[in-house]
């Protein structure tokens, strides 16, 4: 068999189902594949890792590759399984936010290391500073958790539909109670959770051929997962070593990827492609360029074409 | 002269409880001293004169028997700062120079500044270390380290002055130079001095009375008074008299030792 | 024993000032939902609210306990004393990175020491850089040596080691070169006299002189070799371990979880020096240092 | 693979220049103790930007010593706010408060035998508890600003501190105290002329194990939220964005600063306890 | 007596460099040492006798004029092992038992394990310490300690033996002790001693020769050949002849010590 090493960006949890089912159901044996998951989290850059040879495959959000293709690790997408993006900000009502036009004078919990990209396309779309003060908003480098939120200490903070988002409500906060904005409805939504390599490895046909059947194998593994909501999140579980997640909320968390990934076949929408770039591109400041210039060939539709097949 | 006993001992005990079981540092030891004496105490190790030295000085209280310092209680012969102590080592503190670890003391009782200033130049002087007051200890030699602990607890008014063997960590010369000189002082000064030693020499030399002490259990064995005249010149030393002093403070000694401890 | 008595005071202190903490520092929570839920909170209802809160911002006493108990001897007990729930597991899997990055600390460590006490050079060049090497937060670089082994090929146990030797070098080092030092001159003087070589004098006076130092040493360095083992596990994916635990209880909002895995590791971190302790009675004892 | 050469040369040549040195005639002088330890920090550098480019170590795994430098002084500005946050704002306060805090318990509890026998093992337990645990829940109370980073160094350096100083105080002869009592001085006087004194080397090294705490302390806590400044902040970002020259160049501040900082406090340390041995040579 | 010197020094300098400047340790020293002596060192702190041992051990080496210890370089002598060396703290290692703090020297230099065995046993009787070899150092008295390292030096077979003020930190009855047992044990073995010391009684008692030094610069003021009889109890002391000797000794002490130092 031949050997994959796949890098995730976070930590296991249904955010990854269809590779663990993929794993669990078999589907990589059946294309002679000997696949190794290795968990990511909040120190690790998956483009560093792949740079240094520590991986084959990753799955990171298109504008973090896009940003690292561009500071030279020449990373390249040959599968989009996530079709909509799950970032969103919410706010408490009782803050008094109700709109973009509250912002300012706000404070805002961001997730930076690389999740920063879409809210600063955002902030630079609605014109508003992001150095504090009367008519900027304040950010905070928000930790992994919901807690600045539950404890007042922001007005907004950034949540993923799939986790953060029901662990507000889980806290005991009602969706009434919460007012929320997504960021492809205000129209900087950009391509999350894909599966990239690095442009050179693509050259050689054995491992172009390992890539093809490691996406066929992978988007089985997520079509699974979606029709059977509860065992994925039970696969995920039993692949979770540190023991720390709960079944019940894995199986939320599986409900709303299943969403996200519903509109996808694997294969990348340019039309999607195009538009993250725009949204990049149009949101380009001192602080945080992202890309400075149009990324040419950064991604590859003949692994999509080959593996559906 | 007018005795009343500065010093007056009656069957005074001390156990110490170690891990070990009790050590009878001192057992039944009577004794007096009386204003303007040189006693010097002698013993092999361990027999109880830093000890003895330390009731009076109450820093060690009795288990029996009965000790008064000028009529008083050593406690209260203690916060009447009824005496100046001079330990083996100089002990002087090394984060203060030569003058403020005399001035220390006086700092401690509460002495106006100007006073202070004058009492250390004076015994500056009177120990021969005019000069060095703004030195470090450790820029001195170890005799004159010894010196500047001995200004020290001469600052201050105290009629009584014990000393812990001040000069068994000097050379031979330079402890006869400070025993020439400690002789003078007492002789200026008409204080009354306790002194513990290990050198029968020294002993000898220096007292007007010498008591000899013996271990387990610390006791007195001989109480000897001095024949030799108040005028001392080193040269004493050769004489008979002082030979046959020092040959009683040595049999007196040895029966008193268990050599194999 | 005699520390038992004000051991056990200070501690019910602590646990009496802690409960108390909690209910104001939980407080904030049980009104803001109770308004939510549009009731009013008695007093009484409000303390039981607090001390038993699912995320509360200070656990109370018994729930971390609780937790403990629950992940440690309950799981035992249920016969599932090493499956991935239990902190029994997590505790080894940190424990066996930090024997390891220990192991490779105190040998670098004492490698160095040796150096530096033999090589004049080596004494006047290292030392400042040592003391500037432990003024990098290891957490900024953890990930970069992470990346930077991986890309050598060595990955699973042995990076955390490393990262975990990192910390317990130093503090060996610093001993070591005291220890090596302590000889007094006339303990090497009388070596010279025997015409001994440096082979003797090193085994023979100032190995053995060194003990002590370095047992305080390894007490300091075990300890900071768990501290570097925790901090190793993040950047590996924060997916087994107790540094693990505390981090996906952090993302999951479980305080609940950290506390329980902070003390685990202040447990083992006891436990640790303890035996480290014990080594240095016994081996002291044999040397004949310890009255 | 000449670079690569080359550089290890360079490392031969100035260690056995070192060695010379070291041996020399001149190697107690001052000039040739600073120049031992630069000369190896320059090889250190040299070998490091020899192997970076003579073996095509991608950036974003290992950045050349010259990319970082290029970077430092491009970003001076950007430097300077996260130094004044991180160090000064951070460390700095919680460094003051927390060995401050540590110096008056250790003075007060030293009056109870019973309290010293208590709190020292549970503080050092609380000692242990590791930063990685500890921070989040300080930032979850205190907030994102420095404040948190503050708390999270006062819980690093306290006890270390109250440990050296309880010690410090226990650290006087018996003669000394004996000397005290018969000038038969108060619990004050022994206190301010002869313990706080003879506690001060050991009152030193705890300030100084607590210069290298405060720091880490700082910039770790940082990881866990921070407003969009700070060492730790910026650090953390770099990582996440791939800009390696830039974490690269915010170890060097922090070398430096942390360094400096116990260069500082070890010069305080000589002027107050010239007196003692290890001060002397 | 076959007279070959085993220490012969010519015109012997040392300067020792300092912050403050050179310090003239031994200046122009000769002296010659025959075989089977008891020589001791007297001298005021500083005089450089603690200096001249060093220089005989190959410890120091002479930055001017010659010395020869059997002949041969000190170096060379110490290579030969030529001598055994004792100092005036006993210097014992901690975590050795006593047998095995003079089994050290042996180890060093390679003796088979049991004549090893056969010497610890035999030097610990010739000190009396039979049935301490088990023992720790600390759990033996400041006399017994330094009775060990006696020992130590005893051990392996060297003909000089030269020693730092071995008794400095005993007290005197103890020191009377050992001086007698010194003495008796020099008789039996023919060693020559090399030996230094603050006490003029001491150096009396002991010695065949004393050489009196003074300080600044370090050199000989005075040999003095002993006429007192090999055989010497310790009540010798107190004969006419013994405080002649002594006398003298005091005399060259005194011409050559500077009190305020
Ligand atoms: N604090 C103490 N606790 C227990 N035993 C003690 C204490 N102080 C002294 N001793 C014991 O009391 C006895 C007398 O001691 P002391 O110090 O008075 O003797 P000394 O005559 O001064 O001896 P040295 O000449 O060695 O100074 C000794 O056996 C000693 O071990
Ligand atoms: N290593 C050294 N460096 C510099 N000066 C030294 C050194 N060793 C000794 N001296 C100086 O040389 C002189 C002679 O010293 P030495 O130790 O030989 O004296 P000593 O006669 O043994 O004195 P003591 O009776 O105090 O032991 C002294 O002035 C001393 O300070
Ligand atoms: C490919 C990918 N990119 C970024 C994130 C970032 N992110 C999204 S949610 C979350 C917190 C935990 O759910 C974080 C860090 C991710 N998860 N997966
Ligand atoms: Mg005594
Ligand atoms: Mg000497």
């Amino acid at each position: 068999a031949d050997d994959v090493t796949l890098q995730l960006k976070w930590v296991t949890q249904a955010q990854f189902a269809g590779y663990y089912v993929a794993l669990d159901k078999g589907f990589y044996d059946e294309e002679d594949l000997n696949v190794t998951i290795k968990p990511g989290g909040p120190d690790i850059a998956p483009e560093s890792v792949i740079s240094g040879g520590g991986a084959d495959v990753i799955t990171t959000w298109m504008a973090a590759g896009l940003a690292a293709r561009e500071r030279g690790v020449p990373l390249i997408n040959i599968a989009q399984p996530f079709k909509q993006g799950g970032l969103q900000l919410t706010c408490l009502k009782e803050s008094g936010v109700e709109s973009p036009a509250d912002f300012p004078g706000r404070t805002l919990g961001v997730w930076f290391f690389g999740n920063e990209y879409p809210f600063y396309a955002w902030m630079a779309k609605l014109g508003i500073p992001t150095e504090g003060g009367d008519d900027g908003v304040t950010v905070l480098k928000q930790g992994f958790n919901v807690d600045p939120l539950l404890q007042k200490q922001a007005d907004c903070i950034s949540v993923m539909t799939y986790n953060e988002y029901g662990q507000v409500l889980d806290a005991g906060i009602s969706a009434d109670d919460l007012v929320t904005f997504n960021y492809l409805d205000e129209g900087v939504g950009m391509l999350e959770d894909g599966l990239y390599v690095l442009e050179e490895s693509l050259q050689d046909p054995a491992f172009f051929d390992k890539m093809v059947r490691f996406v066929r194998a992978s988007m089985k593994g997520w079509k699974y997962a979606e029709e059977n909501p509860d065992e994925a999140a039970q696969i995920v579980i039993d692949n979770d070593e540190s023991g720390a997640q709960t079944l019940e909320h894995q199986q939320y968390m599986m409900g709303e990827v299943a969403k996200l990934t519903a509109g996808s076949n694997g294969a990348l929408d340019p039309a999607d492609y195009e538009q993250t770039v725009a949204t990049l591109l149009s949101a380009i400041s001192p602080d945080n360029p992202a890309i400075t210039t149009e990324p040419e060939g950064a991604y590859t539709l003949d692994v999509t074409d080959a593996a559906l097949q | 002269m007018t005795t009343e006993p500065v010093i007056k001992a009656d069957g005074l005990d001390l156990t110490f409880q170690t891990n070990d079981g009790p050590v009878h540092a001192l057992k039944g030891v009577d004794l007096e001293i009386n204003k303007g004496e040189f006693v010097s105490f002698i013993g092999p190790s361990g027999c109880g004169k830093t000890t003895f030295l330390r009731v009076i000085a109450a820093l060690e209280h009795p288990t029996g028997g009965t000790i008064t310092v000028n009529g008083m209680s050593p406690d209260e012969a203690r916060r009447n700062r009824a005496y100046g102590y001079v330990f083996q080592a100089a002990g002087l503190y090394p984060w203060r120079s030569i003058a403020r670890n005399i001035k220390l003391p006086l700092e401690i009782m509460g002495y106006p500044r100007a006073e202070m200033e004058k009492r250390v130049e004076e015994v500056l002087r009177l120990v021969d270390l005019e000069g060095f007051g703004k030195k470090f200890p450790w820029q001195l030699s170890g005799g004159m380290q010894q010196r500047a602990s001995i200004a020290r607890a001469l600052a201050f008014d105290a009629d009584l002055l014990l000393m812990d063997e001040p000069f068994g960590a000097l050379d031979e010369i330079v402890r006869d130079h400070l025993n020439e000189q400690l002789l003078a002082l007492w002789a200026r000064t008409e204080k009354t001095i306790g002194f513990v030693t290990h050198s029968i020499p020294e002993a000898v030399y220096l007292s007007t009375k010498i008591v000899v002490m013996s271990p387990r259990p610390g006791r007195i064995t001989d109480v000897i008074d001095s024949t030799l005249p108040r005028e001392r010149p080193l040269e004493i030393r050769d004489t008979p008299e002082f030979l046959a002093i020092a040959h009683r403070v040595r049999e007196g000694l040895r029966a008193g030792h268990a050599y194999d401890e | 024993m005699k520390s038992v008595l004000p051991i056990l005071t200070v501690v019910v202190a602590i646990v009496l000032i802690w409960y108390a903490a909690a209910i104001p520092m939980n407080a904030q929570w049980a009104r803001d939902q109770a308004a939510r839920a549009d009731t009013t909170l008695t007093t009484s209802e409000l303390i039981a609210d607090t001390l038993s809160q699912d995320r509360p911002r200070l656990p109370a006493p018994h729930q971390v306990v609780v937790e403990l108990w629950n992940s440690t001897g309950d799981m035992v007990l249920a016969g599932r004393g090493l499956s991935n729930r239990s902190l029994i597991l997590h505790a080894w899997y940190t424990l066996s990175a930090t024997l390891l990055g220990f192991a490779i600390g105190t040998a670098a460590g004492i490698l160095l020491a040796v150096g530096i006490v033999y090589n004049r050079a080596m004494d006047m060049a290292v030392m400042p850089w040592a003391i500037a090497s432990q003024t990098i937060p290891i957490l900024a670089i953890a990930p970069m040596i992470i990346v930077v082994l991986n890309s050598v090929g060595v990955q699973g146990l042995v990076p955390k080691a490393i990262i975990s030797a990192y910390l317990s070098f130093f503090p060996v080092v610093v001993g070591m070169v005291k220890g090596l030092r302590s000889p007094n001159a006339s303990q090497l003087d009388l070596l010279q006299t025997y015409n001994a070589s440096r082979n003797n004098s090193f085994w023979k006076l100032r190995l053995p002189s060194s003990m002590p130092y370095f047992f305080t040493a390894l007490k300091i360095g075990i300890a900071a070799a768990l501290v570097g083992a925790i901090v190793g596990e993040l950047p590996t994916g924060a997916v087994r371990g107790l540094g693990a635990r505390m981090l996906s209880g952090s993302y999951y909002g479980q305080t609940i979880q950290i506390w329980s895995a902070l003390f685990a590791a202040a447990l083992l971190a006891a436990a640790l020096v303890g035996i480290v302790g014990l080594i240095e009675r016994l081996m002291l004892r044999r040397m004949g240092m310890e009255q | 693979m000449t670079l690569v050469i080359l550089s290890l040369a360079f490392w031969l040549a100035a260690y056995l220049f070192n060695n010379w040195l070291a041996k020399s005639r001149w190697s107690g002088s001052r000039a040739v103790r600073l120049a031992v330890p630069a000369i190896f920090g320059v090889t250190v550098i040299v070998v490091w930007e020899g192997l970076v480019r003579g073996l095509n170590v991608p950036m974003v795994i290992l950045p050349a010593p010259s990319a970082i430098a290029t970077r430092f002084a491009a970003s001076l500005d950007l430097l300077w706010i996260d130094f004044v946050q991180t160090v000064v704002k951070g460390a700095l306060t919680g460094y003051l408060i927390g060995t401050g805090a540590a110096f008056v318990t250790a003075v007060l509890i030293d009056r109870s035998l019973f309290l010293k026998r208590g709190l020292l093992p549970v503080g050092n337990f609380i000692a242990a508890l590791p930063i990685v645990g500890t921070a989040p829940i300080l930032v979850m109370w205190f907030g994102f600003d420095w404040q948190s980073k503050a708390a999270v160094v006062v819980a690093m350096v306290f006890f270390p501190m109250l440990v050296n100083t309880v010690q410090g105080l226990a650290d006087t002869g018996k003669m000394q105290r004996d000397l005290m009592a018969t000038w038969s001085a108060s619990y004050w006087q022994t206190l301010f002329k002869l313990r706080l004194p003879a506690a001060m080397p050991a009152v030193f090294n705890g300030l100084k194990i607590a210069t290298t705490l405060a720091l880490i302390g700082a910039i770790v806590a940082e990881f866990f939220g921070s407003p969009i400044k700070g060492m730790g902040f910026r650090i953390s970002t770099a990582v996440g964005t791939l800009g390696l020259d830039m974490v690269w160049a915010e170890i060097t501040v922090a070398a430096l600063a942390g360094s400096a900082f116990y260069g500082a406090v070890a010069m305080v340390e000589r002027a107050v306890t010239f007196w003692h041995p290890s001060q002397r040579n």
